[in-house]
């Protein structure tokens, strides 16, 4: 039993040996197609540090009623915290805005008027890495809500459009992600077939001395596995050594692309779910007697 | 035990064998014989259920063509040693490889085919011709590959379909005597031929056929 | 040597329904990598719709000294028309100017100040057809040089930064494209590559029966083309369906995709050139004896 | 003409045909008789130049193996008629069209094409059978037409390798008696076979081999 399974992974290896031909194509194959998939599963993942940086750059300023005490900030700034939604705040007390006047102006306001007219405030940032678009008017009526806000500024129809059409490019590219995968998958299993379509007769010959289906199945597995996993595997440093060669040039633009730790199982997951369904069905299709 | 029971296999565009009823009990040796094209290799070809009877039934060591299930086909075949009119050997291996194919199907141990194949290669006399491809053979000498393929497995029973066709007569003798041998230890042997000298002399059981069917013995 | 010619001919046809996996799955494979590329000839084309109506929101406005006369302006306008990069022009009088503002304000400036301060101006269009970015500065600079010219207001940086953007999205998409148009030539002729495998013994039987190189290659050509051919109908058909579908999902947007008469013909050539090129490698791969 | 000259070819993996001189002259019948593996196929295979010799010269209606160039081949082969041992058949397509091919190659018309290949069906016995597959057929039927391509083209030369493997006894001698009278016609015919009875009693030239050499007449 141990031997025979040995020797049935030992054909499938051998079988890569015996048919180099269709065992580059395949792979060569698969990996073009592979490379397509995996540039944009980077892109979408990369997408998603571009809108993180538009979002960093969000802005919510709330701004306090003059007579709030600096103890009431702090806990001001702990209720707004704990909103959702919030990643941070800044406070502001009123000193630190005639210090951030004077430097800006040079002028001291308290000087200039007798008193300070700059009510402390505070600077709120939205979360960025959330996968769901930021909306921020939840936000915006919760801290309203609270005691001592005087008033909120912020870019609110601004956000609102920009998180709208980052969610249809999320939706558009999906779409092309699926329909690649799918065209993916078919070219890769017509590939498999064709290379089972050159060794029917062998499969055939195999069958008249009483091979059953499965110990002519298991072998050809096996190499469509290996198959898949080394086209997976060149795919990702092929992938790999694009990104650093594309980072190279992206870097006039400060913006760095990362390969996502996901990229690799998820290309071999890929190839070998492909290798197994095709090659199953491509040799069901020339064993039906 | 082979048995058919007015067997009728008609081919799709005519042509076939036509109610043949015979048996053949274990440990025969049995020849089949008749001109080319008369259905001898038609009606092999239903004994290891590479075709399923139009009409009668074909038995088989318990195995009932109309009863057998895909699944069992394997298990069936691999009771017996085929040698086929067109070798049906693999290109993409070795002679050692392609003989021991059959045991590996059987899942022998390593060792025991690194014994039996070279053991049954030198037998049918290709020793030296190991790691040829078939290809790179001499017509007899395929032939050969694909007898030593069907002994190698120890079969109950072994069809050899023109298996001198190749040969010259000198091996083909030889061919005749190694099966007498393996047939003298039990085995069932069906042999179809159209070398009427090689049965000259004999006195075994003939099957004649005639344009798809018997002629009688 | 007619009867021959014809058989040859007939010979790609029937090797068609005799070997039909093999022209389905290859078919099939085509079409799937031709879809990709037709898809980013499409965007490509589209691309420069989307530079186009940014560019005729360009606004260059040129403002003439108080003191030129009406006959001077007609001048005026025909010297600019006859600026390269410049697409219309359209003059503002000084009284077109007060009739404008009173429209907008509901004052009339003359009335309120005794004279008419409004100078006489002229919104100048620049092309938005070209391939070439536009670049606004030589025609400023050509329109400054004319008498009479008093001021000009132009969104300089602006219309510099998004031709600057444009013009490098246009050279990433054409290497993307290029290397789209690779992948899919090399997919392409592994998928009739390995379609040749399979028939390799029938190769190499015609040839020991005395056909010479041209007699095996001519009907594997004549199938690789009409299967190309097939492909590439296909996958127009394709396209042009999945562009309605589209148009009718953009309509929302009032943005129209429009095929380009060159689809078809481009689909072709790729597709004849592509099974010509391997056709004649893969069969000479297996006659070289 | 078919002449050899000191000819020798060795196989990679060793094997082959060494030194081997002999002359046919035009409208010549000839047997080439040895025993299995002996090298007559080896032989056949460089009067059509499938194979080139490491030594000697063949040369064949005066085109010489040291000299000819690849495209060349194609036309000395159509000009000879070639019954392979294992046929080279095409199976992608019926019997008529396996016959049909040589002349399709060497160019005929479409009418001739159409009255040639019923009559050479005819000839070999497989009157019936023009729209079967190859795998369609039994053993002895592929080399009939595998007999058939070779006659249908009407060579200067026939080789048969092995011609009657899968034939009996009967067809064998009528296949002899069609190679005679095309024979008679000027055809040079040069065929290999085990099969002693077929030429005992005729007063032919027969070529002995053994092991890679000509053992004499
Ligand atoms: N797959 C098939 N389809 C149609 N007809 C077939 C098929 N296989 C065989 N035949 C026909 O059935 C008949 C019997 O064929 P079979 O192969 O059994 O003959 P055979 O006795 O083995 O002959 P040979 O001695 O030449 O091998 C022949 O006339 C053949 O043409
Ligand atoms: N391609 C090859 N590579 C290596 N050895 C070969 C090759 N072809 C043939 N041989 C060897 O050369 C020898 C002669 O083979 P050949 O086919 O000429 O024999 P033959 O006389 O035709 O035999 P048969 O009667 O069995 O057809 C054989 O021993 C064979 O194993
Ligand atoms: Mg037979
Ligand atoms: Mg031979």
């Amino acid at each position: 039993m141990m031997d025979r399974l040995a020797f049935l992974i030992s054909e499938g290896i051998r079988n890569i040996v015996r048919h180099k031909l269709t065992a580059t194509t395949t792979v060569v194959s698969m990996v073009l197609n592979l490379a397509v998939l995996s540039v944009l599963f980077v892109i979408g993942v990369n997408s998603h540090q571009l809108i993180e940086y538009v979002r960093s750059k969000y802005k919510i300023e709330v701004f306090f009623l003059p007579d709030v005490r600096t103890d009431d900030l702090s806990r001001l700034k702990s209720e707004i915290d704990a909103i959702e939604g919030v990643r941070s705040t800044t406070i502001i007390t009123s000193d630190d805005a005639k210090r951030i006047f004077k430097d800006q102006f040079g002028e001291d306001v308290e000087l200039m008027l007798g008193y300070n007219p700059l009510p402390p405030s505070c600077v709120v940032n939205v979360v960025r890495d959330t996968k769901e678009p930021v909306y921020p008017e939840a936000i915006i009526r919760q801290i309203r809500a609270l005691e001592g806000v005087d008033e909120i500024s912020y870019q609110g129809r601004l956000i609102t459009r920009i998180e709208k059409a980052y969610e249809q490019a999320v939706k558009i590219e999906v779409l092309i992600a699926a329909v690649i995968l799918l065209i993916t998958i078919v070219i890769m299993s017509g590939t498999i077939r064709l290379s089972a379509y050159a060794r029917q007769e062998l499969m055939k010959s195999l069958q008249l001395i009483g091979a059953s289906r499965w110990f002519i199945k298991i072998p050809f597995m096996v190499e469509s596995i290996l198959l898949s996993i080394t086209a997976g595997l060149l795919t990702y440093g092929l992938t790999m050594g694009a990104l650093r060669w594309g980072n190279v040039l992206l870097s006039r633009y400060r913006f760095h692309i990362n390969p996502d730790p996901m990229l690799l199982p998820a290309l071999l997951l890929v190839s070998i779910f492909v290798g197994i369904v095709s090659a199953q069905r491509a040799v069901s299709k020339f064993l039906r007697t | 035990m082979i048995e058919f029971q007015h067997v009728t296999y008609e081919f799709r565009r005519g042509g076939g064998i036509y109610d043949i009823s015979f048996q053949i009990r274990e440990g025969d040796f049995v020849f089949l014989i008749g001109p080319t094209g008369c259905g001898k290799t038609t009606l092999m070809r239903m004994i290891y259920m590479d075709l399923i009877p139009n009409k009668g039934v074909v038995e088989i060591d318990g195995y009932y063509s109309n009863k057998i299930k895909r699944r069992q086909i394997p298990k069936l075949r691999q009771n017996i040693g085929m040698i086929f009119q067109d070798y049906h050997l693999l290109d993409d291996r070795s002679v050692a490889q392609n003989v021991a194919l059959p045991l590996h199907v059987m899942g022998h141990s390593k060792n025991n085919i690194a014994a039996l194949v070279p053991e049954v290669l030198d037998q049918v006399g290709l020793k030296g011709k190991e790691n040829h491809k078939p290809s790179e053979l001499s017509g007899g000498e395929q032939q050969r590959v694909c007898i030593a393929r069907a002994l190698v497995k120890d079969p109950d029973i072994i069809l050899a379909d023109e298996p001198t066709g190749n040969l010259d007569p000198v091996t083909s003798f030889d061919l005749i005597a190694l099966l007498d041998s393996i047939n003298k230890d039990g085995v069932t042997i069906f042999m179809s031929t159209h070398d009427y000298n090689l049965i000259k002399g004999r006195d075994q059981r003939v099957i004649q056929m005639q344009k798809g069917r018997l002629l009688g013995e």
